[in-house]
C-alpha cells in the first residue's frame, strides 16, 4: 500500500478501470491435469495473472528427520518466474515469497487428511509466469485444483481472493493498479462452507470496512469453488483418456 | 512417538482446563502476561527497547543510516526488518539464515510500522533519488516464551518512537528524534476450540488450532492482520478477535507507549 | 535395489525395440516428437515463448533492462542466461540454486545465442563503457519429458526473435524490435549400442550411453557442441549426427521459425 | 591496531581517559539464570560491553555423524547482534566471528567433563548486544557461569579479558578508544589455577611488555574469577526459588 | 570467442606466434606422486598452464544416500587458483567451473571400472594454478595419471586436447591469447583406441573444419597419451621408494 | 571406534618416543624439517610463493588490483587474505567455503603482515577516498603434512617480498616493487605433556595438548600470538615458546628471506 502519489481516478460510471463492477471477479481460465511428470497439476489464469501448481506425493520424506510419524507433512513452494514481474526478479525465494508460501500451505494443510499417509510428503509447487496482484490466492486455487487431480484426500476444496479498498470503496480482487494505488489488501482462503483458511490483511481498515472486504472476498471465493468444481467434474467425466501424460483435458472459463 | 504422546496429553490437559474457563497460569482468556518495557539500554543504536512479555524476552535495536533510496521511491526513506530467532532463545531455533518463522514475524512486524504510517518516509529523503534515510529495525528474540509477534512489535515501535536520526555523525545536520507519527499495536490470540485466548505462552501456541494477530493503530482502525498455523476461523471469531485486539491495544498503548 | 532392476529390465526393453529399428512411441530414430511453439504469452516479458516438445514443456521469458558492461567488453551489451529446473517439472529436480545440471543447460542454450552471433552485442551499446542493454534469457522448466537442450534452445531463440528492446520505459528513444541476425538451433540426439536416437524422452535419456547436442546456424555451420552423460562416442557417428542435425535444425527453422 | 592517526593523549595524571588506573577493570555487573528456555544462562556487562549466554545439553546430536562415541562435543556460537556496533552489522557469522567461535570454545572445552556424556553435544550461544573491546573475553566469562547454571560438570570456571598496551604503557581490560588507537591487545583465558586457556595477540610487544601484559591480564582474570564464584554462589543459596522459568535472582556488581 | 577486435596476424612464416606449428602442441610436463596425502597424484604443464591432479579413494560416501549398490560413484572437481588468471578470480566454484566439472567427470567415468567398488566414491580434484586456455584438457590429463597412480582399475588412459581455428586456419592446442581472438575451440578427451568421451565446441566452423578440427585433436591426444603412459612406467620401474609419502619421482619433458 | 583406538595407540607411541627426547622422524624438539622456497612460479600472479615444509607444500599468490578503500581508512591500501583448504590437500579437507580452521589460517597470516607493519598502508593510496590498491593474499594449501601456519605464513611474506604492483596495467605509471619494510615470521610449537615441540607434522599436531604460533618481526618483537586446539598452557611455557620461536624465526628470515 504505497498510497496514491498523484491523483487518480480509480472508478467511472460505477465500473473499475478495467470496466469491472466493484464486486466482480477477473476472467478465470483453468486447466486441469496439464503436466505429464507430476501427480497432479492445474493451470489458472485469474486477470493477468498466469500460475501453474503442481503436486507430488504422497511420497518419501527426504532429508529423514522431516517425517511425521502419525501424519504426511505438507510442503508448498511458490516461485515467481523472473519474467512474470516488470523488473526482472533474480532467480530463485526471496523473502516474500517464503512467506507466501508459509500461509499458503498453511491455507491448504487443514483440509488434506494428512493421518492417512504417515511418514510421507505431499509436495505442492506453485510457478507465478505472470503476475498481476493476486498470484498468492491464484496460487492456491491451483494448488487446490491440483492436489484433487493428485488424488490426495481433502476434507474440501479450498478457495481464495482478496478484496480491497480504493479510492475509499471497497472492491473484488484488484487488480495491480488497484494494489498499488489502494488503501488495503486482505487476502482470504476458505472451505465451501466458509472456514476460512488464510487470512491477511495490510493497509488501513475500520472494522466495517474490514467486515465488508470479508464478505465480498467471501463471496468471490464461492465463485471460484464453483469453476474449481466444475472444471474437476469435466475432467472425471472424459477420464476414457487416462493415463499419467495425458495433457489438459479440461479447461473452464468465466 | 513419546513427544507426540506428551503434546496430546498436554493439549488435553489445556483443553479440560478451557472447558472450565481457566487457564495453566491462572490468567483470564483476554489477559495478558506482566509486560515490561525499557527503552534506550544500547547506546550504540539509535534506538532500542528491551520488552518482556512474561519471561518472554526481545531486545529491538534501531539503527539509522544514509543509503540509497529504491528506485520506484526516489523521495522516500527505507525501512527495513529483520528478525533473529537466534538459538539462544530457544531449543527449537536453529543457527543459520532466518527460516520462515522468522521470516514472518519480521514482515509482520514491518507491516504493522509501514501500513500505520508510523514512520513518515518522505520525511527520511535527504538528496531525491541519491540519498536517503535507511531505517534498519533488527528484532533480536533472547527467550521465547510464546507470542513473539506482540512483544517484537511492541518492541520496535518503543525503540522507534525513542530513536535519534543522527544527523550530526553524517555531517547532515543536528540530531533530532525520528518523527512517529502513529503507534501501531500487534495483539495475537489463539483459537482452540471455540475458546479464544489472547497473549499465548509456547504451551498454548503449540496446541492451538490457529492463530491470529491483528494490528491496530491509534485511532483505532486496523493496519494489519495475519492468520498463521494451520486451522480454521470464522468470520465470527475474527470479529470477535478484532474487538478485544483493539481494546488491548489501546490499553498497551496508553500504558507503555504514553499516548 | 529396486530401481536398478527396473532400469536394467527397460534398458533391454528398449534396446530390444531399437535393435528392429523401433522406438517405443513408434517415432523412427531421426523423428522429433510433435512440436509446438508460442510467442508473447507472458506480456510482462519482453519477449516470450512456450515451447512444447512431445510432453516436453519450456517456458522462455526475455527481459532486456539498462546496466553496466563488462569492464573488457566496454561497448557491447550483455547476454545472461538462466535456467530453472524448478521441482515441479521433474519428480528428480529439487529446489534450490541450479546444480550442474541446469547450469549445463543454461551454458548451452547460452553457447548457441552467443557463438552464432545472433544478438549482436555492440548494437545494444547505450554509452560506451557505462550503459549497455542487458538481455536476461530465463529458461523455466515446466515439464521434463527429456531432451530440456532442443526445447529450451528454441524457446531462447523463439522468444529472442520475438522481442521487444523496452526504450521508452527508460527513456532512450523508442521500443524497438530486438535484432536477431541469426538463428541457431540445438539437435539432440543419443547413442544406444551402434543406433543413434534423435529427441530422446526421458527413458530413452536415462538408457542411453552418450548424448551429443549439436547447434547449428541458419548457413549450416556448426556454432555449439556439447557432448553430454559418460560414454563413448566415435568420430563417425559424431560426423553422422552432424549430418542429420544439421537437416532437422533446417526444418525446425523453417517451420516454427519462419527463416 | 590501527596505529595513532592524531596525537590523542590515553592518559591525566596517572589515570585513563575513563578514570581507570592502568591495572584497573572496568565495572562488571553479572546476572545468572536470566532465561527461560536455557538450561543456564548469564547476563555480563564489562564496561559498556553487554552479552548474554545460554546453555543447552548435554543433548543429542544433530546432525549425527558429528557424533563422538566417548565424549560429548562442545559447540560455541559468538553472535553480534545487528545494532551492537557503530555502524550496522550485517545479521549472520562473518569471519570474525567464526575465529572467536573456534579459540572460545576451545578456551572452554578443557575445564568441560566432556567423557561424562558421550554422544551429546554442549551447546553455548553468545550474544553480543553492545560491544566496546573485549567481547569475547566478556563472552567467555559469561559463558563459564551459564556452564555451571546449566550443571554442567566442569573441573573449574575459566575467567577471561586483555591486557592492551596504549601510550607505550601496559594496561588492564582495554576499552573500544584505547583498542583503536593502542599498539598491542591479548586477550587471555584461564582457570583459577592459572592454567592459560585462550592466548591471542596482536600489534607490536617485546618480550618484557608481553610478559607484564600476562601478568595484568592474569590478576584481572582472578578478579573476574572472585566474581564470577560469588553470583554463583548466591545463586545457588537462594534455590527456594528454584526451576526452569526462574528469572534473574542474583547479581553482582563490582 | 570473442571475435576479432582488432587486426592481429597469429601466424609469421607458416608459425605461430609462439613460434609452432599448426599442429604442434605446447610443451608438456608431467610429475607423477607429487602429493603426500592423496593416493594418487599429477603435476602437469601444458605450456602455460599448470595444474595439480588428486585422487582419493575409493573411499566411504558421506553423505550416504549419494551411495550407488552396483557401482563406485566418481566425482570431479575442477578448481580455480584465485590468483590463476589475469583479474583474482573469487575463491570457489562459479558456474564455468560446474560444467567443466561435470564435462570432466563424464570424459573419465567410462574407464574406471565402477562395479569393482559398489558403495563407494572415487573423489578427483584439479587446482588450476595458473591458466592460459586449455585448462580442462590439462586437468583431464593429470587427472588420468592421478587416478593411475592411485591404483584405480581402469580400462585405459584418457587423453585431452583441444583444436581450434585462428585467423581461418585449424591449429592445435590454442594458447590463450589464440583462444581469446580466435574463431572456435573444440576441447576433446579420448582414449588411446580413439573413443572420444569429452566433446564441446563453441565458435563456428563448417563440417570439414570441424572434421579438420579432430583429425588434430586426435594425433594431439595421441601424443600426450605416450607421454602419459612413459611417466607412469618411468614411476612405476622406479617403485623401490615406495611409500605414501614419497614425492614427485617421475618426471617427464616434451 | 577403531580411529579412536588408533588415535591412542599413536599418541602412546608418541609419547613413549617423547619421554627419550625423540620423535618418530628423529628431529630435535626444536628442529624444523627441511623448508624450500619457490618465488614467481605464478606468471600470471604479481607475487607468488610455493613453500615445502617437509612434505607440506603450500602456494601462496599475491594479486594487487585497484578499488575502493574502506570508508573509515580513506587513504589506505587494503589488504585481504584468504585461505583455501581445498580437499586435494587432504582427505580431512572438504569442499565448500572455508570452515573455522582455514578462517582462522587467513587470519593470523592476515595478523602477521598487518601487525607487524609490513606493509606500508599509506603508500598504497591511490586518490585518497576513492581509489587504493588492494592487495590480495591467497593461501592455497597443496599438501597438509602438519604446521600450516608457518608454511603459509612463510609463502605470504615471500610473495608480497617479491610482488609487483602492476601499475602500468591500469595506467597509473610504472610497475614497481610492492615496498615491503618488516619480515613477519611464523613459528608453531605443540604442547605435548610437558615437551614443547616445534613444526609439528599431522601426526604431532593430532595428539598434542595444545599449540602455539607466535609471530615476531625482524627486530625481535612480537607482532601476533594464537594458543589453538583445546588444551592448558602455561605462562612458563609460553615464555620458553616465544625464546624459541625467536630464535628459530631469525634463522628462516636470514636463511630464505636475506634478511
Amino acid at each position: 500500500m504505497i498510497g496514491m502519489d498523484e491523483k487518480l481516478s480509480f472508478f467511472k460510471d460505477g465500473l473499475r478501470l478495467d470496466g469491472r463492477l466493484p464486486d466482480e471477479l477477473r476472467p478465470i481460465k483453468v486447466e486441469v491435469g496439464v503436466l505429464a511428470r507430476a501427480d497432479g497439476s492445474c493451470y489458472m489464469e485469474m486477470g493477468d495473472n498466469k500460475v501453474i501448481a503442481a503436486v507430488y506425493g504422497p511420497r518419501e520424506v527426504h532429508p529423514r528427520h522431516l517425517q511425521e510419524v502419525t501424519r504426511a507433512i505438507v510442503r508448498y513452494r511458490y516461485n515467481m518466474a523472473s519474467f512474470s514481474v516488470e523488473e526482472r526478479k533474480r532467480p530463485g525465494p526471496d523473502r516474500r515469497s517464503y512467506e507466501v508460501s508459509k500461509v499458503s500451505r498453511e491455507a491448504l494443510e487443514p483440509v488434506i487428511l494428512t493421518s492417512y499417509f504417515p511418514r510421507s510428503v505431499v509436495d505442492v509447487f506453485v510457478e507465478v509466469l505472470q503476475a498481476d496482484a493476486g498470484t498468492r490466492t491464484a496460487g492456491i486455487n491451483a494448488a487446490s485444483v491440483a492436489l484433487a487431480d493428485a488424488g490426495i484426500p481433502m476434507r474440501s476444496l479450498i478457495s481464495s481472493c482478496a478484496a480491497g479498498k480504493v479510492d475509499g470503496e471497497i472492491v473484488l480482487d484488484p487488480m495491480k493498479l488497484e494494489d498499488n494505488f489502494g488503501e488495503a489488501d486482505v487476502p482470504i482462503a476458505m472451505t465451501p462452507g466458509g472456514e476460512i483458511t488464510l487470512l491477511q490483511m495490510d493497509g488501513r481498515l475500520s472494522k466495517e470496512e474490514l467486515q465488508r472486504a470479508l464478505e465480498l472476498a467471501k463471496a468471490g471465493c464461492q465463485q471460484i469453488y464453483e469453476i474449481q468444481r466444475k472444471v474437476l467434474v469435466d475432467r472425471y467425466s472424459h477420464m476414457d483418456d487416462a493415463g499419467s501424460c495425458d495433457e489438459a483435458v479440461a479447461e473452464e472459463e468465466i | 512417538m513419546s513427544d507426540v504422546v506428551m503434546a496430546e496429553i498436554r493439549k488435553d490437559y489445556l483443553y479440560h482446563l478451557m472447558l472450565k474457563g481457566e487457564r495453566a497460569d491462572g490468567r483470564a482468556f483476554d489477559e495478558y502476561r506482566e509486560i515490561s518495557l525499557e527503552t534506550g539500554l544500547i547506546r550504540k543504536a539509535d534506538g532500542s527497547a528491551l520488552v518482556r512479555l512474561g519471561k518472554t524476552t526481545v531486545m529491538v535495536g534501531v539503527k539509522i543510516q544514509p543509503g540509497e533510496p529504491f528506485s520506484d521511491t526516489p523521495n522516500k526513506g527505507v525501512i527495513i526488518t529483520n528478525a533473529e530467532l537466534v538459538p539462544l532463545a530457544s531449543p527449537n531455533f536453529e543457527p543459520g539464515p532466518p527460516n520462515e518463522v522468522g521470516i514472518e514475524l519480521a514482515r509482520v512486524v514491518d507491516r504493522g510500522v509501514r501500513e500505520s504510517g508510523a514512520i513518515d518516509l518522505e520525511s527520511l529523503c535527504i538528496t531525491p533519488g541519491e540519498k536517503v534515510w535507511i531505517v534498519f529495525i533488527d528484532v533480536h528474540i533472547l527467550d521465547d516464551c510464546g507470542n513473539l509477534m506482540d512483544a517484537s512489535s511492541l518492541g520496535a515501535i518503543a525503540a522507534l518512537m525513542t530513536a535519534t536520526v543522527p544527523a550530526a555523525q553524517y555531517a547532515l545536520g543536528e540530531d533530532y528524534p525520528l518523527p512517529v507519527k502513529d503507534v501501531p499495536v500487534a495483539t495475537t490470540a489463539v483459537e482452540f476450540g471455540d475458546s479464544v485466548i489472547f497473549d499465548p505462552d509456547t504451551d498454548e501456541e503449540s496446541v492451538a488450532d490457529t492463530k491470529l494477530t491483528v494490528i491496530t493503530t491509534a485511532d483505532g482502525s486496523i493496519c494489519g492482520m495475519q492468520k498463521s498455523r494451520p486451522g480454521f476461523i470464522s468470520q465470527d471469531q475474527i470479529y470477535r478477535i478484532v474487538d478485544i485486539a483493539c481494546e488491548r491495544a489501546k490499553e498497551i498503548r496508553e500504558k507503555f507507549l504514553e499516548v
